[in-house]
């Protein structure tokens, strides 16, 4: 055990932590993400990144990354919302997507797929989910018929995050339909700008189009589009489902320096505790302890993976803890913002702790409901009876 | 002791849910959230409705216009708001301003007289409540009312202030208020910044009156709000039963996993045990019982930690559909959020009842 | 609706409280339920409340009641937890089991068996759990055998409340082997001191015996002894199960009685509350708000049922809430307490707040876990599937 | 950075957990139980098997005759020491009463040299966790140390005392002190009081050296018990899931209810994140990192909240069988509530992590 960092890992850090603070955009500069202007300034942002190779940096050099382990990353991330970074557009594929494409992809896939990615030039959007297949994804029905050359696709897709504007779509669709369950399926990538999609965005609690529904009519899909092996597609794509459940889309920084201004905003209302902690003091103190515990967690798992360890069913714990912990802080801001919480700006826009609220509701139910979630923990890691 | 509606009172709750039901749909809402302004709602038809009924002024005595009914009549009325997402401030104007003025006696019976005979609106702003009573805007010449609710349509604004030299409680025309609306979440909640000067001629309540009377808001703003709010979660958990029934997944109703049934079960037993302190309180109030602050301050504190509750267990059982703008889930969901932090949140009201309740 | 007390349920408030707070013992006198000679304590001062008609004040005067409604048995419960009352050794029977007489008995059982219920003379005890039959109270396999003029008992039963001294049992037991489930039950009366009957005092928690395990061996019981119709045992357990669930075990001055003292403790540690609230602060006033609204609540279903609507499945709800309210109050407690709050006196034993604190855990078990009733409210008041 | 145990720190805790297997089994704890008094345990045999195994001087150097390892190889050891119930406060001797003597270096060392060669126990007094920071007992004359761990085998205590010219810590032989053994619920928990009267050549520091000296028992006490409660927390739900594979109710095990899985798994989720905590605090006492006072609350904050969810679900879980003095669940339980608030509750030791952590 050793908690101190290397001098290469400070020297990492301090790297990136100087770029970071002479090129974060100033907060709220670039717009909301799910607007078709500020989705393009968010995609400069990451095309900045990716030109000095701060964009995916534990992907190997040929990609556009530095080949730097999961520690150097969670450097990086640390030292990204610390310095106040957007939201990344193009986290569906650098973090859900090409985990798989590593694993499963051929050689021309990675070197087609990879660096326009990384850059932000093709945004990718997440099609698994169907109307009728929320937290049951095996019950999925659109389907995959064999066609020459490739897979005409046909059926319904929704919550696809970014997908009113994705170029590219990632997901799963039944290629054989005597198969049922997990059985039959295929991991497709789907060019968007295909013949036949059509894609209706759905806006969110707050109004704003955080997803989309994609239809697809007759859609030809060319074999080389094909990830991993046909009829194998809920094995690729459970082998990194713990990569949304886990670490990769929740890293720790986003909660301790949400923590802080949770803190500061009690400190304005009740100024600097002292015990014993009234409710709301204490609620913060809640807060924070899980945030650190979040942040513990997250480097023994990470030196478990660098070991050589997968990621198991330790992932739907760390999805219940983080989407729950999410949930209390914003909750707790917006007790302490009282009756003015649930106001909007003079120009109709939401505050950050409100936007935050909204968004951290979303948290227990998507990548898994947390119920399913509580489901695996139970029988995965405690081995209790299925039925 | 009888704790229990009469048939007539159960009539009257049955015939404010009749006038409700053709007049505020879950389309009107909807109009009103993709409008993104409930000054576009069918407003005028439903507080027409509402005035027919003599729900406006069921708390005015007959001599006025009024139906001289008391809070154990209006009580029902304001959960079948609640249940609606009523656009209209009926409740401040029904539950908090008619009763007051009516209070005040014989030097506003002419003005309210006039008020119910023209079928106008009234609104009430400048009170928050606080553990430590009721907290009133400091004004140097001018006085700001924040949160003031129904501002679009009030005709007249029963307004508390205070400045150095004490404290009053006026009643404004509208034509001498500067209205600036506030968008809100809920967009169905018609607010705004409230400005006026308060004046000799508009005061109605000054000194340790107009303390008293501000108490009286304070409380009453708490009493109307949770018996929406438990009109509202009725509403919330009796869909989300319903939606569980319909949602397949596994290739079950949703509502056949315990994990739901519990979830939903919990948010059940909080109305069971809400709604008996909403109706406590209401009698208190018809009755003026000594006790009202108290009954009010706990009703909103169950009805406030119960509509955060249904809140968050209706979206999590609705799901990814839930979270859309198309599901009028949302309708009721900001509701809740509002309604719970609006005239003291849950832990500023049962600290308020537990000290009233307790230390002597 | 009317809050105010009748002129009559006044006089008899004063009369209660008069009477109670002559007689009531000092805390603490009559020593533990759980002991030989408290058990006979406690016996003696149901007699005399029985000798003086306050044992059960609801019930005919022919059976030494007064006649009563509910809201004066209400008013007595209240002036009984104010003036200090001790737990009522007589509870299962008069609470349990008399609703059930009243409604399914002969004449010549409520005859025999009510007067020396509510003297104490006979006090009553469970039979309904078994070792495999907790929650699921319908598997269970304690067998009664028909011969001439009456039944032979066979089996186990667990969980006997004041199982080890009680001189009668209720119980359920299989009394046709073909039927399963609710079916082929019947209800019996069972003389503890008939031949075949063994007692195994159980410990709790505390180390105090407060229930045992009952075995029968051919234990014969009279035909006199049945409650209600062969094989309908289960139809006459269920019509007055919400009595256990519901109000009569538990009325609301219990709780609010506790939240007083709870108050006194939180203000020795803390002093008076002043806003914000401190986070025990806080925790108390949930208490109180919870108490004041079982109150409120409890009103509400008294007057329901004296208007002649049944107990229905509220009851459940009930249950879960006053069993919560319970284990929050003593938790409160104990954390106020501190460290010290694990300790025993000197003298061994334990604290009124620890010793209420491991009586409260029992809450959400017993009488139907929590889980069951959450069912019962989801199933019977939500509507919401069975499978 | 790598936070991860080595092979040889697993290893020693595997030996730790042999030779408790053998020595500590429910039987024993039963035996504790049954007789009422913890005096009446094997305990020598516990004890002088932990003490060949080298665990009691873990943290000892090796010139006292230690084996001069640190708390990242200690805390396996102090979990597993939680899982069975260890009678013996080897937490409070191996992990606060050992390092702080051999931080204080040579004036102590013939003495600890002794007590390690003669397998004595030491026990610590005198301190309590609070907020603003260690509280010791006022003295005149005679001071009291309540709640002292192991008092019936320790035959030196470490106490910390105040009065008005001060604060010291004083290193007392048993003989010196008048011991008074306090009945706790868990009956395995070897507690009393200790009454001793400072004198000048039992002083081993005074102002402010003792100050700090208390500050690092308040710390490493609060560190100890969060792994302790860690390791019974695991015993417990290893336990409690296995109980529901066999207990059928409704024709099926009651594990396979998601009601019942769902408050299991809310244990295991807890658990996942509060032992990285409680390593980390480990990590920090063993390198004297600045960070150790906070790590330590953090620890114990998470541990206490832990170990009460857990005692609570796992009793519900169990149902009626769990509540009765004839089932092992007890032993786990008991141990949870007495660690969970000694030495700093949850509620204490988080604001406490808090404000070391975010008030600069």
């Amino acid at each position: 055990m050793d908690f101190t960092f290397s001098e290469d890992e400070q020297a990492f850090r301090a790297e990136a932590a100087q770029w970071l603070s002479a090129n974060i955009p100033a907060p709220g500069s670039l717009g909301s993400l799910d607007t078709k202007e500020g989705f393009e300034k968010h995609r400069a942002f990451e095309r900045l990144m990716f030109e000095n190779h701060w964009s995916v940096v534990s992907w190997p050099e040929e990609f556009g990354g530095r080949d730097v382990g999961i520690i150097e990353w969670l450097i990086f991330e640390e030292e990204y919302y610390k310095a106040g970074g957007p939201k990344r557009v193009s986290q569906n594929g650098i973090f859900l997507l090409a985990p798989t494409l590593f694993d499963f992809g051929t050689d021309a896939q990675r070197a087609r797929f990879l660096p326009p990615m990384a850059s932000g030039d093709e945004i990718w959007c997440q099609g698994w989910s169907e109307p009728d297949s929320g937290s049951d994804l095996a019950s999925l029905r659109s389907s995959a018929t064999r066609v020459d050359g490739g897979w005409t696709l046909n059926g319904q897709k929704t919550w696809a995050s970014r997908g009113a504007f994705a170029e590219w779509c990632f997901g799963l669709f039944r290629s054989d339909p005597e198969q049922e369950r997990h059985r039959g399926l295929t991991y497709f990538l789907i060019d968007m700008e295909s013949e036949g999609i059509t894609r209706r965005p759905i806006a969110q609690l707050d109004g704003e189009t955080g997803f989309a529904e994609i239809f697809f009519d007759d859609v030809f899909v060319p074999d080389a589009q094909v990830l991993g092996d046909v009829g194998q597609g809920w094995a690729v794509a459970m082998a990194t489902a713990g990569s949304e459940r886990g670490l990769s889309l929740r890293s720790p920084a986003r909660f301790s320096e949400a923590v802080k201004r949770l803190y500061e905003l009690l400190i304005e209302r009740e100024g600097e505790p002292s015990a014993p902690l009234t409710r709301l003091a204490d609620q913060t103190a809640q807060a924070y302890c899980n945030a650190q515990a979040y942040e513990l967690q997250t480097w023994w798992t990470a030196t478990s993976i660098r070991e050589g360890n997968g990621v198991g069913p330790e992932a739907s714990a760390t999805k219940i803890f983080w989407s729950e912990m999410d949930l209390h802080i914003h909750q707790t801001a917006l007790e302490i913002l009282g009756p003015n919480a649930a106001l909007r700006e003079r120009d109709g826009s939401l505050s950050d702790w409100l936007d935050g609220f909204l968004f951290s509701l979303a948290g227990p139910i998507y990548a898994g409901t947390n119920q399913i979630q509580r489901n695996v923990v139970a029988e995965r890691l405690l081995g209790m009876p299925r039925k | 002791m009888r704790f229990a509606f009469t048939d007539e009172q159960l009539a009257l709750r049955q015939g404010a849910e009749e006038v409700l039901e053709g007049t505020c749909t879950p389309a009107d809402i909807r109009a009103i959230y993709d409008s993104g302004d409930v000054a576009q709602g069918r407003s005028d038809l439903r507080w027409s409705a509402l005035n027919d009924l003599g729900v406006l002024s069921l708390l005015a005595g007959e001599d006025v216009g009024g139906l001289g009914f008391g809070d154990v009549e209006l009580v029902g009325v304001l959960e079948s708001g609640g249940a609606v997402c009523l656009p209209e401030a009926v409740a401040i104007h029904a539950g908090v301003a008619v009763p007051l003025l009516q209070s005040l006696g014989a030097p506003l019976a002419s003005r309210l007289s006039e008020i119910i005979a023209g079928g106008s609106a009234i609104s009430v702003g400048g009170v928050d409540s606080d553990l430590s009573g009721p907290v009133v805007r400091w004004f140097d010449g001018e006085a700001h009312a924040e949160r003031v609710e129904g501002v679009s349509r009030a005709a007249f604004f029963l307004l508390a202030s205070a400045n150095d030299d004490g404290v009053l409680v006026s009643f404004v025309p509208r034509e001498h208020c500067v209205i600036e609306r506030t968008p809100s979440l809920d967009i169905t909640r018609d607010l705004g910044t409230v400005t006026w000067t308060p004046t000799p001629p508009t005061t109605i309540a000054s000194g340790d009156d107009a303390v008293v009377l501000i108490d009286e808001i304070a409380s009453r703003s708490a009493f109307v709000a949770a018996a929406e709010l438990c009109g509202v979660v009725d509403a919330m958990v009796t869909e989300t039963a319903l939606y569980t029934k319909d949602r397949q997944q596994f290739g079950s109703p949703i509502g056949s996993f315990q994990s739901i049934k519990h979830l939903v079960a919990n948010v059940r037993v909080g109305l069971e045990f809400a709604r008996p302190a909403v109706y406590r309180a209401a009698w208190s109030f018809a009755t003026q019982d000594d006790r009202r602050h108290h009954d009010a301050a706990l009703a909103k504190a169950l009805a406030s930690e119960l509509g955060l509750l249904a809140a968050s267990t209706c979206l999590q059982v609705h799901g990814g559909i839930g979270y859309t703008w198309e599901h009028d889930l949302q309708f009721s969901l900001k509701r809740c959020w509002a309604l719970a932090s609006a005239h003291g949140d849950a832990a500023t009201q049962r600290a308020r009842a537990m000290v009233l309740g307790l230390s002597n």
